[in-house]
């Protein structure tokens, strides 16, 4: 119980965060976001919007039931506290009172509930994250009109962290019947914002929801969403006034500041990852992954590549977030001649060829020819297998098409979410690299999220994997955003998962 | 008038032979545009044979130290996103936009020209069930249809021209059929069937003369419209696929940083629109010259 | 009347060409790799999810089965729902439409505009500096990639002297002066091309309708030379030009998709592309559709203006 | 004598070609006087029908253009007058009539709108009055039902029917003078016959003067009041109707006449082609154009000093340009003579 104060007093100071006084916003103009991402549907539990990318959106219109502050530690959102039993299988939570949905409905514990059962009734129609998240779950109950007990299958301190993303999102319980899924739900949350049009994979038309419990103080008056897949369009936008915040690409920087806007560049838990096959005999060898980690100069692909929003680094956490260990930096220095003499005694002394599943967007294809060069020399020869959007997912599922895949991290709210679905053997279809991960893992989960034990084997679960090379990070990814100086602002990098809440975001008095 | 019309009895009249190929090249060299844009095409040509002499540096080594460098004595046209010479890329580019437009080409006439010899020749159902389809691939516009081909035959640089090969086969199919058509209804066919000589003889002899004129001028053609798909789909990221680079990739490639340095983006694609200009006027240039020919032939 | 009868036939006889479009663009879905039901089910689902995705989206029937209910549905006006949006294709489609029509309408009038002036001063002086330019520049722009001059154009109109907007599409019923603006950029790319193709034709019929003896008639009439060229010469001049006219409309419904995605316009020709990579099959049949029965539409007016500019041929 | 209505002097046309500008009209010249008829004959490529297109600025266009001489007109000189200017005259006040029924008439509008179109540019008239003026045309060229025939197009006419819709074209403003080129070659016989009677008909009601160009001496014979003939781009005689078919004073004159198949009929001999064919205009040769084919031809006199057109005797009207015109005069009445 103990737990339950400490989070009450955080939970007070990120409300009453130092914001410049109400006067310095505009509150009558509109937030017009042109982003990289789109939204299938308005439904968070579909499976295409159950990757982190795409929480945007979503978190302004359905809230979550756990928030998570910039440190990447839960915090109360709809939920006003939780705790847990001694032996973790039982989470209580008690649910913050007077919030109302957008269609007046109240948000008690009996809406939490009937979310929570909707999801488990979807089973695996359902997104990854969700299905994660309801697979853990035993049973549920009410008690009283603002507290549900959730019984637990197996010890796990993970639901703090599950919560705060597309499962913890409350859906108004009077638009949710057995049927509504995907297209048919009607997408009204308690967040911010309340739909009022949206066209799939376009545009999410949103406005204030003044009744919204965490005050509107110096928010605008409405949010727009809108999906752009070319990013030279989404900057000409902001440059030509149809937006007032674009996400760009890092190459974009030099072009954004030279116009002669504000470049803000969010680091996040996100990084660009290379994953082996390990049934392959060529990349399942620890030396070849070993060699190629040598081989790849990541301070000059981050300098190339990552317009200086990138920098060069081997482990799957940004440098603010505490699983970051420094020591971890110095194991795979560029070093050629290391990664020849690794090649060599991994067998292969006059080189390696090796497949790679690329995906065909012109980012994906610059990282992997300035790669595919680098591994070149040490001799390790890549083939691409340009494949689209519906193919991409061979690389893990039969017939598991490509020795080598490169893929856009996202990052979890949980860093063990992050070492369970990249490392762990529970996702990983050809078992972890070394079985000491999934014991950590194991171990991870009887633990509590504050819990210093479990930052312990956080710790030491990154350096195992980095040792094994059970995932062969390039560099750091993060949110680079353009918009007309001072026009902007409250733009905190939502560390935790891969996107940035635009719920608090604000508009200055002077922009329109 | 009158002396003029009927010629004074004896002789009879003068039997016009078919004009010899080399009034052919003679008429196509006093086109100055065709001859200037046949020599822009040649250079061209042997830039991309003679590749690895001309290019200055190794095209595929990239140095991730200076990427997007303006013009330079280094970098005659710069270097790109990855740090190599444009240049040298460009020059190589050459061979496979070439080669990869004759594929194209090449697939077209491989369908359109029998299809359209025996729709034209046969005539009857064959022709209508032939037209009708060849009317359904028409109502699709040609760059939907390649994308489709391309999207689900999977991004290459092979798959993208096979895709516009398709594109391009009714164009050449309605071409063959027309000529086949026009050349079917005349009178020394109609004798020669006469004479007991079979169809195939017939075409060969026949036919097939009369329609690669037309049909010259419509592959000179193609094989410039066929740079210039490529061009579209490797924007949309169907065609060349990396480490290959034809120009429509390079085109692609650098058109994103056209705003910090413009050099590449001008360069493939003045590149690709001169090339595509020469093999218009080329077109031309050879239909005003058979077309002056088979006119005085008859 | 006979033009009424005339349209009813050409119509009916559009219904097969449809089937067959629709069976080629199933043909082509079905032979090749890439699976929608993947696809739908998401990037890390299981096994078990994309197969009961395949039975939700009735992929697991046979071939012909398939085509069959699609058919019997499009029949009763109903092309079905997208796989991966959910929503039903008509309405997708519809959204898009006007921008794809806007986009194709802008460009082909600026064509007109520029093509049929400078066709026509082209062809009545004839070996003048205006005649070569006019050869030169309309090579030149059927040459040039379009998306190549619309980068030239964004980034000099509307970036450096920032006149018209860069991206973006408003609905005419929105704001009318709004879509105007954002529509011209966009338009004059497409435009130039179908300029530069439609020009070398204007030229080209100008030159050998100015040829022939009724035009020395009009002379003779003492007509004045503007209604020699515009009235006498243009009317007959017009079905070369109307069919190439009719050929570029049909190349743009396809051909925007480029500058639809330079402009940030969600066209019919986007939603396409996005169709093909996803394989979302009911989208691009609806497409497919779609667009096969507007150029059918095109190639239907084109062959009534056939009429209008010939009479020998409205009465046969 | 009263001023002529239209007066060619020494009128020279060029026409571009591979080798260089070739002169195919040379120093004609000839007058029509008002109430008359005229007519130019010669075979083709002689220039006649060059001559009056020149003359009215029709050869512009064609890349045609007139180097030399003068064209008055019921007082105007045409030579040099601007394109508006000649717009005014054109139609107006000289009619023509074009040799091509089939495809001088525009496809694309009815017959009465191009009727219409004439008077409407030359008398403002309103589009009701012109559409009247156009029918009463049609009718007074003896086409049937004018009303309703004025609603369809040219592809609904015959040959013949389009010529006399021509024809009501050329005399819808009442010119002054009609320039029929050829209006006959292309019809055959009998239609011909009727056309040529409607012009003499037209001709008497209006007094208009009608300048025929043709190759048919039969034609001549048949209208003309008095004849011009040109061989090789050059006046050859002029001369009254009658005094031409009695007294022919050119050889190339004689020759036309004795080709006449009525004329060798009367007097039962075979018709005599001229042997040879006229030259390229860039290769005249020496002296008197006809030399080549003139069975008279005299070394020296004929072949190498340029022969002038001259009175066949002084204060006579008619002209000849033959370097033995005096000593041929009797020969050639015999040749023709009946």
């Amino acid at each position: 119980m103990k737990f339950c104060l400490v989070t009450a007093i955080v939970g007070v100071l990120l409300l009453g965060s130092p914001a410049r006084a109400a006067g310095e916003y505009n509150t009558n103009a509109t937030l017009i976001y042109y982003d990289a991402v789109s939204n299938q549907t308005l439904d968070p539990q579909e499976p295409q919007n159950n990757s982190s990318f795409a929480q945007g959106t979503l978190m302004a219109i359905y809230d979550a039931l756990v928030f998570l502050n910039e440190a990447g530690d839960p915090q109360p959102g709809l939920a006003m506290s939780w705790d847990y039993n001694e032996d973790l299988t039982v989470f209580t939570m008690r649910i913050r009172p007077g919030v109302t949905f957008h269609d007046g409905t109240a948000l008690d514990a009996a809406a939490v509930l009937k979310n929570l059962e909707r999801s488990v009734s979807l089973g695996n129609r359902a997104g990854a994250a969700t299905v994660e998240t309801m697979s853990q779950i035993a049973a549920m109950e009410l008690i009283g009109s603002d507290t549900i007990r959730i019984r637990l299958k197996s010890p796990s301190g993970q639901m703090p962290y599950l919560l705060g993303g597309q499962a913890g999102m409350m859906i108004s319980p009077a638009t949710l019947n057995e049927s509504t899924f995907g297209v048919t739900i009607k997408p009204v949350g308690a967040g911010p914002y309340k739909v009022r049009s949206f066209e799939s994979n376009v545009r999410t038309v949103t406005t204030r929801n003044d009744a919204y419990w965490g005050g509107i103080e110096g928010r605008p008056a409405g949010f727009e969403h809108h999906f752009v897949p070319e990013a030279r369009a989404r900057l000409n936008a902001v440059r030509s006034g149809q937006a007032n915040l674009a996400l760009i690409e890092p190459r974009q920087i030099g072009e954004a500041r030279a116009a002669g806007f504000a470049v803000q560049i969010n680091e996040k838990n996100s990084s660009w990852e290379l994953h082996a096959n390990f049934t392959r005999d060529t990349v399942g060898k620890l030396k070849v992954r070993q060699a190629i980690m040598h081989a790849i100069d990541r301070p000059a692909l981050a300098d190339a590549l990552g317009g200086g929003a990138s920098r060069a680094t081997v482990q799957l956490f940004a440098r603010s977030s505490p699983v970051y260990q420094e020591d971890l930096e110095r194991l795979y220095p560029f070093d050629q001649a290391r990664a020849r003499a690794l090649l060599a005694e991994a067998g292969y002394p006059n080189g390696v060829d090796v497949s790679w599943l690329l995906l065909n967007t012109n980012e994906y294809k610059q990282m992997g020819e300035a790669i595919q060069a680098m591994l070149g020399e040490v001799g390790i020869r890549v083939k691409f297998d340009v494949v689209d959007v519906s193919q991409y997912t061979a690389f893990r599922r039969p017939p598991q098409r490509g020795d080598l895949l490169m893929v856009r991290w996202g990052g979890r709210p949980d860093p063990l979410q992050t070492f369970q679905e990249s490392s762990g053997s529970t996702a990983v279809p050809w078992g972890a690299a070394a079985p000491e991960i999934d014991q950590l893992i194991d171990q991870a989960r009887a633990l509590v999220p504050g819990d210093p034990k479990r930052l312990a084997v956080m710790h030491r679960l990154a350096r195992v994997t980095t040792e094994h090379v059970s995932h062969m990070t390039l560099m750091t990814r993060s949110a680079v955003y353009a918009y007309k100086p001072g026009c902007v602002s409250n733009l905190p990098p939502y560390l935790a998962t891969g996107n940035d809440r635009i719920n608090d975001t604000k508009i200055g008095a002077t922009c329109k | 008038m009158s002396a003029a019309i009927f010629p004074a009895p004896g002789t009879a009249a003068p039997a016009v032979p078919l004009p010899p190929p080399s009034s052919f090249f003679k008429r196509f060299c006093r086109n100055r545009t065709a001859m200037i844009s046949a020599i822009i095409l040649l250079l061209i040509v042997l830039t991309a044979i003679f590749a690895p002499y001309l290019a200055p540096h190794d095209p595929a080594r990239s140095s991730l130290r200076n990427i997007l460098k303006p013009p330079s004595a280094m970098y005659l046209l710069g270097s790109d996103d990855l740090g190599r010479d444009v240049l040298s890329r460009l020059i190589f580019a050459s061979r496979l936009s070439l080669v990869a437009s004759v594929q194209a080409v090449a697939i077209a006439l491989a369908l359109g020209l029998p299809l359209g010899l025996i729709s034209g020749y046969a005539g009857g159902w064959a022709d209508t069930v032939i037209m009708r389809c060849n009317d359904a691939l028409m109502s699709f516009p040609a760059l939907i249809l390649a994308v489709v081909i391309v999207g689900l035959l999977g991004p290459s640089l092979t798959n993208a021209m096979t895709a516009i090969g398709l594109v391009y086969a009714p164009r050449i199919m309605r071409v063959v059929r027309g000529s086949t058509l026009s050349v079917r209804e005349e009178v020394y066919i109609r004798a020669a069937r006469a004479l007991g000589c079979g169809d195939a003889r017939i075409i060969a002899y026949h036919v097939l003369p009369n329609v690669t004129g037309p049909l010259v001028v419509q592959a000179t053609v193609l094989m410039g419209q066929a740079l210039l798909a490529e061009a579209g789909l490797s924007f949309l990221g169907l065609g060349t696929q990396p480490p290959q680079a034809s120009w429509g990739a390079m085109l692609g490639t650098a058109f994103p940083y056209m705003a910090q340095s413009p050099v590449p983006t001008i360069a493939s694609g003045l590149v690709i629109s001169v090339t595509v200009l020469c093999f218009n006027l080329i077109g031309d240039g050879i239909r005003d010259s058979v077309g002056r020919m088979r006119r005085s032939g008859d | 009347m006979n033009t009424f009868r005339y349209i009813t036939r050409r119509i009916i006889s559009t219904v097969p060409m449809l089937v067959l479009v629709g069976l080629i663009t199933f043909l082509l879905i079905h032979i090749t790799p890439g699976d929608p039901a993947a696809v739908v089910a998401g990037e890390n689902a299981s096994l078990q999810a994309i197969e009961e995705a395949r039975h939700r989206l009735g992929l697991d029937q046979p071939f012909l089965i398939q085509f069959w209910h699609w058919l019997w549905a499009v029949l009763h006006g109903d092309l079905g729902t997208s796989f991966t949006s959910g929503k039903p294709v008509t309405e997708l489609i519809f959204d898009r439409l006007p921008i794809t029509l806007s986009l194709t309408a802008g460009a082909t009038l600026i064509g007109l505009l520029i093509a049929v002036p400078l066709g026509v001063f082209a062809a009545t002086k004839r070996g003048s500096w205006l005649d070569r330019i006019t050869i030169f520049g309309t090579s030149l722009g059927i040459a040039a990639p379009e998306f190549f001059i619309g980068l030239l154009l964004v980034l000099v109109v509307a970036l450096e002297w920032g006149w018209l907007p860069a991206t973006g599409y408003v609905p005419f019923a929105e704001d009318p002066v709004e879509w105007l603006a954002r529509l011209t950029l966009p338009s004059v790319t497409l435009g130039l091309g179908v300029a530069a193709e439609l020009a070398r034709q204007v030229r080209g019929s100008m030159i050998d309708v100015l040829s022939r003896d009724y035009i020395q008639t009009a002379r003779a009439k003492g007509l004045s030379t503007l209604s020699i060229i515009v009235k006498h010469g243009l009317k007959n001049a017009a079905i070369p030009v109307v069919t190439v006219l009719g050929l570029q409309v049909r190349r743009l419904l396809g051909g925007t998709v480029i500058v639809e995605q330079i402009f940030a316009m969600n066209g019919v020709g986007s939603l396409a592309v996005r169709a093909v990579f996803l394989r979302d099959l009911p989208v691009l049949l609806g497409v497919a559709l779609t667009t096969a029965v507007v150029v059918l539409l095109v190639n239907l007016l084109v062959d009534m203006s056939y009429g209008y500019f010939d009479p020998k041929v409205r009465s046969a | 004598m009263a001023e002529p209505l239209l007066e060619l002097r020494d009128l020279t046309v060029q026409f571009p070609s591979p080798n260089g500008w070739l002169t195919v009209v040379d120093k004609v010249s000839f007058s029509v006087g008002r109430n008359d008829i005229v007519c130019v004959v010669g075979e083709s490529g002689s220039g006649k029908s060059v001559t009056m297109q020149a003359a009215v600025g029709l050869v512009q266009p064609k890349g045609g253009r007139v180097t030399g001489g003068s064209v008055r007109f019921d007082g105007k000189e045409l030579v040099g007058m601007s394109n508006r200017d000649l717009n005014r005259v054109r139609g107006d006040e000289i009619g023509f009539i074009f040799q091509e029924p089939m495809s001088s008439l525009n496809p694309a509008y009815t017959v009465g709108e191009q009727i219409a179109e004439v008077v409407r540019r030359h008398r403002g008239a309103s589009r009701a009055d012109a559409w009247k003026r156009a029918v009463e045309m049609l009718d007074r060229v003896h086409i049937a039902s004018a009303a309703s025939r004025a609603r369809e197009y040219p592809h609904q006419f015959s040959g013949g029917m389009r010529q006399r819709v021509m024809i009501a074209m050329a005399v819808a403003c009442d010119p002054k003078l009609l320039i029929a080129d050829e209006p006959s070659t292309a019809l055959d016989v009998t239609i011909q016959a009727r056309i040529l009677e409607l012009l003499r008909e037209l001709q008497r009601e209006s007094g208009m003067s009608v300048l025929f160009i043709t190759h048919d001496l039969g034609v001549v014979a048949d209208i003309a009041r008095r004849v011009v003939v040109m061989y090789g781009a050059q006046v050859v005689e002029s001369a009254s109707a009658d005094e031409l078919f009695a007294r022919p004073r050119h050889p190339y004159t004689a020759g036309l006449l004795a080709a006449m198949p009525q004329v060798a009929l009367e007097r039962g001999q075979d018709p005599v082609a001229i042997p040879g064919t006229v030259a390229q205009a860039h290769a005249w040769p020496g002296g008197c154009r006809f030399n080549p084919r003139c069975v008279y031809r005299q070394e020296g006199a004929c072949t190498t000093v340029p022969v002038p057109l001259e009175p066949v005797a002084p204060g006579q009207d008619a002209l000849v340009r033959c370097a033995l015109a005096a000593s041929l005069s009797d020969t050639l009445r015999e040749a023709v003579a009946a």
